[in-house]
């Protein structure tokens, strides 16, 4: 069967070169880099050209880059250990309503612990409001913690401006950029972010290692306590042959990314211009323009997701859906719900998310495929086409679309 | 996740679609949960002789419909009362365990229609 | 040049049928296990697959297993989550003196945080007084964390016997199993261990993956917040391939540790035997019984271990040390420490540690090469043969051993 | 981790050994910190004519001992009073961060030797 990954802000294949790369650290070069000797050299040289790779993509030094385990753990220390070093001066951390769960989660334990986090309301295209940002911070704030681009909608939100406002108030700022980085131009110094999260399984590099990048000067509690490792900053030993993939990866992304973005988005228009020809009735979820050039998220009307994802499965689709069914929880897509999109129709989002072996054929055959998969759940669905329109629920709140 | 015979039911349901001038019409979930299911029965003495369905839900919720309304044709009324959501998740060999709550009303929904048809044929 | 690895306890190469077992999970099936579609339900299976091999290796249920990203983050996670989950109980935890950093830096961490610490003297061979274990306890105490085997010296801690203390006091029971894990039979239930930490580097599988056994029932607050993986055990998405390597390693070690370890432990043997006859003034650090079978630390009496390391090195014998140098702090090893080895034979440790791949050949090489590069190193030394043994300080402390 | 200098004044360190009936004897470091050095003098006519170390240290302890000695051999005792750890540390083409304090004692043992041989000949 044919088989189409659409899928990639769930995860990526690893990189033929990235696997190239990193294939040696695992027998020939197997040493623990913070040995003294030559099985623990080898290596160490290794990982330290990673932090450079790594660093020239983000435009920052390479010792400002720890070295973790995945994206989830950048946001759980950069969280976490702001508030244990800055719990002198205050306990109020601004964020989105709309962050990861690594970021959301977070706060929520981080608010059991006392601190007071304000999640800032989006429009709904998934926007924020800066005036309401910059209006929410108190002297009390210790940071601002917003996502540089959004996962499940793609939209991309105006690091920079944020940044600036930061800078004014003095505020420290942190930005989970998983889904940026690798995708669009990263820059922390035009941006004064002081803390960034990355995962390298989003960029063509294996999962179970990621980044945190803390600006030069940042005090930080350290998250994980154990031995002297990334300079005191994060214990335990290296993944040598994750971090040597991820700095090969970010080496591929600086040389690469503004070709493969532009041959992207140019498929992910395709594909967009293309479902809504052929299907009525679907609503796009997410930012017009400012949007992630590959995602795309889009709500088809009185069907569920997870049996358009199955339905697409069967026919060697892969996206995702923001309906309970395949969140893990019983809600659909808190993302979704701040932008106040109606929650059948959130039980009904899709997302495809391109990459960069994302073919013309494959967004064709897409649009051969979906559209009778569409139609036939919807001919299966209660809230179609109701017959008893006036006495049913369901329909009711269907009718705003 | 899911079993052979979910799969084979979701993507060949059985029984998919509505009846004109039903005796008995349930409906159960709602939107908010992602799982809307609505069963419509024909009754001709006391045995059900035509049934269909329509199911707005995941995989889970899609199956149990056409699991339940096969199950349930040619059954009399107080037979098809006895069938539960537990028994067709076992006629299905079992549903994923996050699945066994939310998305199994399938046999409510019969209920509930047979319940409409007592209602309004006395 | 020949190279021969003697730094097992270190990390170790990944093993050829551990890689075998990994590989396919980087492009084939690099699907994220969390997804619904077929590149998520092709390695959903293998993450469960690896938990089933793990738990079979230390006879417990799957369930009980959650994959972390070290060692070191398991230690954490078991500490940490404690102490959260139990401050209703109260807030004093027994560990050792001799616990690697993961265990103590986290304990020196938690002290800052309003906990209260025991930790536990050893005697000179490094082994822990269980009376003195017992009478630790008090009502406040939540947790007792004891290592299974220490990484620097070897000594094995009889750790059934703590848990059946632990049971009978009904305090929780963690152990750090990091060096013990593949090679020594590990029992939670006989043990009546409740958390249990591994590594998978330590046992031929990659670097940036270990296990948290969390025995069913014990409560312990989220360490790494975000998603709902791991049944919202651990947030992040997997490392796939690590952890499909660790369940490989671990279906290896269960059907081979025996006979490696009575290999091993020959060629150990073997090492002690030949450095005792071949060199004066040599002190074995550790337990002379009571220990890991591939593991030696000894202190060849003045001189340095760093350099006696460096020289070994230039040999292509890779070896580790409990001196300053290597230690990454300025003292050297706080576990020769905790078992009142003078300081100047702490500096001078020097810890072969074998492993499955080391041969005969290769001890022969290490009694050939060593006992000149020590004789050199003293002759070096202002503390070999001292002139003015009488006005010199340094040779004071030297002369107890 | 170390330069090429730096090994190679370790493989090969230069004057080691003792001075029987130094003019001079200088002792820096101590057990617990894992450095002791100590260096012997010949002095004649204000001028170093011999000088040998003996060192308990790390790699970067036995290399800047060695190194040490090789600057200071033929030099005036008030241009060996200008050497420097710095320096010592120059000439090796630099030492790690995590030597440069702890390690990088040379220098001392040499101005303590001087100052010995000062105070017993002064
Ligand atoms: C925006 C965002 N933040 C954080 C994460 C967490 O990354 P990881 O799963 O590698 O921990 C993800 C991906 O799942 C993400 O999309
Ligand atoms: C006893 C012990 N505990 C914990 C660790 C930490 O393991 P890791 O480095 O994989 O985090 C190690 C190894 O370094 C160890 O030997």
């Amino acid at each position: 069967m044919k088989r189409i990954y659409l899928d990639y802000n769930a995860t990526t294949p690893v990189r033929p070169e990235v696997l190239e790369a990193l294939l040696p650290y695992y027998r020939d070069q197997f040493g623990n880099p913070s040995s003294v000797h030559w099985a623990g050299r080898q290596v160490a040289g290794a990982v330290e050209k990673a932090r450079e790779q790594v660093a020239a993509l983000i435009n920052c030094s390479p010792a400002e880059i720890v070295f973790v385990s995945c994206g989830t753990e950048a946001d759980n220390a950069a969280l976490k250990g702001t508030v244990d070093a800055l719990k002198a001066k205050g306990n109020h951390i601004i964020t989105t309503a709309v962050e990861h769960p690594a970021v959301l989660e977070t706060c929520r334990y981080l608010e059991k612990t006392g601190c007071r986090v304000t999640y800032l309301p989006v429009d709904a295209d998934g926007m924020l409001d800066l005036d309401e940002l910059e209006r929410a911070i108190t002297p009390e704030t210790i940071l601002i913690s917003v996502m540089w681009a959004n996962n499940e909608t793609g939209t991309i939100f105006p690091i920079e401006q944020i940044g600036a406002i930061a800078r004014r108030h003095g505020v420290r700022f942190h930005t989970d950029a998983v889904q940026a980085v690798g995708k669009l131009a990263i820059d922390v110094q035009q941006c004064n972010v002081d803390l960034l999260a990355i995962s390298a399984h989003k960029l063509g590099a294996p999962k179970g290692v990621g980044v945190l990048y803390v600006r030069r000067g940042t005090r930080l509690t350290q998250f994980m306590h154990g031995g002297h490792q990334e300079r005191n900053r994060r214990a335990g030993t290296h993944n040598v042959a994750g971090i040597v993939g991820l700095g090969k990866a970010c080496e591929l992304a600086l040389a690469e990314r503004e070709t493969h973005a532009g041959r992207v988005r140019e498929l992910r228009d395709r594909l967009e211009r293309g479902i809504f020809e052929k299907i009525p009735n679907v609503k796009l979820n997410g930012h017009p323009t400012e949007r992630l050039p590959n995602t795309l998220n889009v709500s088809f009307a009185w069907i569920e997701g997870e049996s358009l994802l199955l339905n697409l499965d069967m026919k060697g689709i892969a996206a995702s859906s923001g309906s309970a069914c395949t969140s893990g929880s019983l809600e659909p897509s808190h993302v979704l719900g701040a932008m106040c999109v109606e929650v059948t129709l959130a039980h009904s989002s899709t997302r495809f998310s391109l990459g960069p072996d994302t073919t013309g054929e494959d967004v064709d055959y897409v649009l051969e495929v979906l559209p009778p998969i569409v139609q036939r759940l919807r001919d299966m669905s209660p809230l179609y086409n109701c017959r008893q329109q006036e006495s049913c629920a369901g329909c009711e709140t269907l009718k705003k679309l | 996740m899911y079993t052979e015979k979910v799969m084979d039911h979701f993507s060949n349901p059985r029984n998919v679609g509505e009846i004109d001038n039903p005796d008995g019409v349930g409906e159960v979930g709602n939107a908010s949960c992602g799982d809307i299911m609505k069963i419509f029965l024909k009754v001709e003495n006391n045995v059900i002789t035509d049934i269909k369905f329509k199911t707005f839900g995941c995989g889970a919720a899609i199956a149990t419909s056409s699991m339940v309304t096969e199950m349930a044709l040619g059954k009399t009324i107080e037979e098809a009362l006895q069938l539960s959501n537990q028994a067709v998740a076992e006629a299905l060999d079992g549903l994923p365990a996050q699945k066994m709550h939310c998305s199994n009303l399938a046999a409510d929904a019969l209920h509930e229609a047979i319940k409409n048809y007592k209602a309004t044929h006395g």
